[in-house]
Formats: C-alpha cells, structure tokens, sequence
C-alpha cells in the first residue's frame, strides 16, 4: 500500500513537473513576450536577454558567460556597433536558455547520482 | 693545523669579514645584480670572475613539480669547507637572481626559503668560497594551478 | 518597467521547481553517510578514512612532501596570531567573544541546524551574531579580522571530533537536502556538480591537478591557499568552485552555501576538525 | 609599523636550526591591481642575523623571494640561552626585526 502511494505521489510529481517544464521552457517566455509585443508593449531584445538570465539566476543556474555577454551587448550597444550588440544578445539568450534547460534536467537527475543512489 | 690549512682558514676569515664589514660596498653592486633581467647580467655580479666548477657536493632539495609558483620551497646545503655565501639564480625569471645568503664561519652552508617562479626553470644555486665557486643546477617544472585544493 | 511583467511568471516558474522537488526527497542522512565513506573507502583502500582531512595530500605524495615542508612554518600562523589578538579585544560594552563562546576552541560546535531562525548557523554567523549581541557591527564576511578570528578558533580546536547532530526534524532534512541538492547538482557551463570532481573523478586527474575527496572537505578551513596568495573561508573557495564551472556563484555565507557546509559537514563526521591548513 | 619576525629554534648537538617566518607583501613591481595600475614593487631586500649580538649571516633578497618570506639557517656552537635576532629593511626603508633565546 506504501508502495502504491508513493507511485501515485510520483506520477503526480510528473505530471506537474511536465507542465511546469512547458511552461518554463523559452518558447513559453518567447509567446508570453510576443503576446505583450502584440499588446503594444514593446520588450528589446536586450530586455528579453537580461529576463531569461533573471530566470536562470532564479533558479539557482545562472551562467558567469550570460552575465558577461549582457554586459558586453551593452558597452557595444553604447559603442553603436549594433551587429556587434545583437549578436551578443542572440548567444546570450542561447547560453540562458540552455543554464535554465540545465536548471530542469537537474531538478530530477542530481538524485541519482553517485555516491547516493536511488 | 698545518700551514696549508692555516692559509686556507685566514683567507676565507678574511673574506668573511671583508664582506661582513662593508656590506655597503657589496650591497651597491649586488643591487645592480638583483635588478639584471638575463642569466648573464645576473651571474655577473654573483661570480665575479672567480672559476666555476660543477659539483656533487650540493645538496639542492627543490620540487621537480612545484605545487604552485608562488611558493616553491628551497634548500641548499653542502659540506664543502669555507662557504662564504650561497645565491640561487632562476634562469626564467624576469630578475633571475633571487636570493643571495652571505655566511659567516659561526653558520653551517646549509639555508632554506621559498621562492617564486613565473614558469618552468632551470634553477642554479652557487656556492662561493674565496677561491672558486660551485655549482649545481635542477629544472622545475611549474604548473598553474586549476582546480585544486 | 516592460522587463517586470516578465519577472512573476519566472520567479513562479523557480519556485514551483523548488517546491515539487523538495516534495520528493526522503531524505536518510544515516544512510547518505554510510555511502559517503563507502564510496572512498573503496575508491582509495590505502589511504585511511582519517587521513582524507588533508585533502589531496593525503593521495598525492610529490604534493603531500611540498606540503609538509610549508608545514616547517605554515603561512597560516600570521593570521592565526592576528585571530587571537583580536579574539581578545573587548567590545564597546564591555564584554568580549569569551561571553559568548566560553573560550576559542568551539569550532567543533559548528555549523549546527538552528531550530529559531530554522536556518544553519556557520562559526562566522555566531562571530557576527555575538558581536551584534553586544553592539559591535558585524564583520563583513570577505573581512580580514573574520578569517583571522576563525583561524584563531579553528586552530584552538583542533583534533575535536567533527559530530554534526544527524537532521532528524523536517527543517533540518530540507536543509540537509537542500546542501545534498547542491553538491550533486551540475552547474554552468562546464556542467559539473561538485560530486562530478569530487565523488566520480576523485583521485583522477584533471589537467594538471589531482582531484580531492570531499570527506574531509570542510575540516580543515579557513586555509592559506598559495593561488589566493592568502587565507580565505570555506565559503570563498565554494564561490571559486562554482565560478570555475562557469556559474554565477552565490553570496558568502547565503543560504545555499550554509546548507552545503551543513550537508558536507555531517558527511565529514568522525573526522577531525585540523584546521587552518596550506593549501596550493 | 610591520609585523614582528615570527622565529622558532631548536638546538641538536650543538647545532641551532633557526626558523623564522616574515609578514611582508613582497610585491614584484610587476602586478597590477583590479584598475589595472602597477603596484609598486615592495619587498625585503636585506636580513641580517646575529647570535649573542654578532652577525652571523646575511640574505639579500630581490623581488622573487615569496610573499611572508621564509628563512631558515643552522647556527655552530650554540647553547641554550643563546639569543637570536633577525632583522630585516626593505626597498622603502621599513624595518621590524624578530628575538628568539634558544632553550
């Protein structure tokens, strides 16, 4: 019976855990912000950028490079080489995206490994 | 004491107490030795044209991996007679004399510190008496330390 | 003002992973211990248990003979001079560390599950707490006469056995998981948990260095560590760690890093606290 | 004004094997700091010692010796009671010095 409850606590915890990966993945931040795009409230990509690292600092998995390309997009930005800007702001997304993808495979897997096993 | 001995005795009290006693003549000219940026310019002021002679008699204790650059723990010692000083020369340094230890008789040749090294070196020590000076030489290799602890 | 909207959903987000996780650990501290020594026992059958307080020096004899000769006269004895002259200065009021501790030799008393606070108190929070007690500022965690005074007091403790009380209530297991949850978790760029080095590739090496076993990680601090150039906190070095794998690292002495020590700690138990040390 | 000279010793026949330990900075002149300035070279350039008030040796020092400096050195003939004394000036004149009675 013990057994049993637990499974039915588990299964419970993937089915939300599931939902809040949909819901938390960058494609959900990506509708949420072209929702508010259509709205008329108008998000830069720099502003996009700095709120998926906010995330990633959130959930405890935020990257030093992240960080440091912001920073960067911004002195380039202040520079006026715009190209130089974007394409810093478009890896500094891709690095956050992939600290908050860590940041939910770890939510599971730091259980299993050694010494401790499951 | 034969006299042969008793030469060699009073010469190297004399040299002793000539370095001893005007430390202020050496010092000037040994600056000049710790401020020489080649092995050359730094062997210049620590031979001073004394022969050179390799030896075995060098016990040279230093890491042939040092742990970390910043410290690298140094002893030299030896059991040939009339040691007025002691310099240990880092050839890849940027001022490859570091440390020169000036001994009188009441002192064994026997000295430790720690020095360091900004990258893998030859390092040589010599050892000066009033007549010749010897010399050994190790290479240690530098790491830089990562994730260690 | 645009970037705020964003914020709530993604504060949300974080939270609910937090609390669905901490929902499914069942935590056995006991049993985690056990494996914790099995692991290394087996990993390193020469080296006794004890021994692993001397970090990598107790696998790596070219390191260990460098070590013992720093040992001669540990750069770490001007700070633990500096700790014990300042351990004696009275407060404003009067009083001094002595009201609050009894004497120095108390490090073995830390860090311990605080039920109050519900939160882990560190040797460094009790300095900063008894000194607030008696109307003295608090030292800023990254100070010099912080890492000084618990140089001092690690030094006077030395030899008593590391004997965290096992986390029995459910405030001390979500501690105690929550410092479990850290050490196994992989983080920034390199994507290593701190188990990655010091668990699966422990005695191996990476580049130039061999890597430690974690029992025994936290008894030897604060240490003189030749790369810093200086002593520095058990909680500097966590920060280094992280910032070595590429992630952002946390606050000194933040929540995250005193569960750690907690957790790391009671896996240390039995050993002895052999603190201040030299490290490369 | 700099720290004292931290000093230990131990005689075995006859032989003092003194060891002493300096709080100096030793910077190189060659650093630079968080701004990105040099920082000024500061570092021990010579030690004297001496037994019962006679020098017995001395350590020129350049840049390259390690920060906290360590230094040890074996003296003949020494008994208990024997004082020993270090003392050191660096390349901005400071000084400090350190005493030991050999037991």
């Amino acid at each position: 019976m013990k057994i049993f409850m637990h499974d039915i606590m588990h299964l419970f915890v993937m089915a939300g855990f599931i939902a809040i990966v949909a819901a938390c993945s960058p494609g959900g931040v990506s509708d949420q912000s072209s929702a508010l795009v259509e709205a008329g409230v108008e998000i830069t990509p720099l502003e996009m950028a700095e709120n998926m690292y906010q995330k990633s600092q959130d959930l405890g998995f935020a990257w030093r490079a992240t960080a440091e390309l912001i920073e960067a997009s911004k002195v380039s930005q202040q520079a006026g080489d715009m190209d130089a800007a974007q394409s810093q702001i478009r890896r500094a997304m891709a690095l956050a995206e992939a600290s908050i993808a860590q940041a939910e495979q770890e939510a599971v897997d730091w259980q299993t490994r050694p010494p401790f096993g499951p | 004491m034969n006299r042969r001995q008793w030469i060699n005795t009073m010469a190297v009290l004399g040299a002793t107490v000539a370095t001893l006693a005007s430390p202020l003549r050496v010092l000037a000219s040994l600056r000049d030795g710790f401020k020489a940026t080649t092995l050359e310019g730094a062997l210049a002021e620590v031979l001073h044209g004394l022969p050179v002679e390799e030896s075995d008699r060098i016990r040279f204790k230093i890491p042939d991996i040092a742990e970390n650059g910043a410290v690298v723990p140094v002893t030299v010692s030896t059991d040939i007679a009339g040691v007025t000083a002691i310099s240990i020369v880092i050839a890849n340094n940027p001022n490859p004399l570091t440390s020169r230890f000036e001994l009188s008789a009441d002192v064994l040749a026997d000295v430790s510190t720690r020095v360091k090294m900004g990258e893998s070196s030859m390092v040589h020590v010599y050892i000066e008496t009033r007549t010749k000076i010897y010399t050994t030489a190790k290479e240690v290799k530098v790491t830089i330390g990562g994730c260690g602890g | 003002m645009t970037g705020r909207l964003l914020v709530l959903p993604v504060a949300w987000c974080g939270a609910m992973f937090v609390a669905l996780v901490g929902g499914e650990v069942q935590a056995d501290p006991e049993a985690d211990r056990a494996a914790f020594r099995d692991f290394y026992a087996q990993r390193f059958p020469d080296v006794p248990l004890s021994e692993h307080m001397n970090g990598v020096y107790a696998i790596d004899a070219n390191a260990r003979s460098q070590w013992l000769e720093l040992e001669d006269f540990p750069l770490y004895e001007i700070a633990v001079d500096e700790g014990a002259e300042l351990f004696e200065v009275p407060f404003a009021d009067g009083a001094g560390y002595t009201d609050c501790f009894g004497g120095a030799g108390v490090r073995q008393n830390y860090p311990y599950f605080d039920q109050d606070s519900a939160s882990v108190v560190t040797l460094e929070l009790a300095i900063n707490q008894c000194r607030e007690a008696h109307t003295e500022a608090p030292l800023a965690y990254d100070s010099r006469d912080l890492v000084t005074l618990v140089s001092h007091i690690a030094f006077e403790s030395r030899g008593a056995v590391i004997d965290v009380a096992t986390p029995a209530t459910t405030a001390e297991l979500s501690a105690y998981s929550a410092g479990k949850r850290f050490y196994q978790s992989r983080r920034g760029q390199l994507n290593f948990a701190c188990g990655s080095c010091h668990v699966q590739l422990a005695g191996n090496r990476l580049r130039a260095e061999i890597l430690s076993a974690s029992l025994g990680h936290v008894s030897h601090w604060p240490v003189y560590r030749l790369k810093w150039q200086e002593i520095g906190s058990l909680h500097k070095r966590f920060q280094e760690c992280i910032s070595q794998v590429g992630a952002v690292a946390f606050a000194l002495q933040s929540e995250e890093y005193r569960n750690l020590e907690y957790f790391l700690t009671y896996m240390s138990n039995g050993l002895r606290w052999n603190g201040p040390a030299t490290r490369k | 004004m700099a720290a004292k000279v931290k000093m230990r010793g131990k005689i075995k026949a006859g032989i003092a094997e003194v060891k002493t330990l300096m709080p100096h900075p030793m910077e190189t002149g060659t650093r630079r700091d968080a701004d990105g300035a040099l920082i000024p070279a500061h570092h021990i350039e010579t030690v004297t010692c001496y037994k019962n008030g006679k020098q017995v040796i001395v350590a020129h020092w350049g840049p390259a010796v390690s920060k906290n400096p360590f230094f040890s050195f074996k003296v003949k003939d020494s008994v208990p009671g024997d004082v020993i004394k270090v003392s050191w000036v660096d390349n901005r004149g400071e000084r400090s010095s350190g005493e030991l009675v050999l037991k």
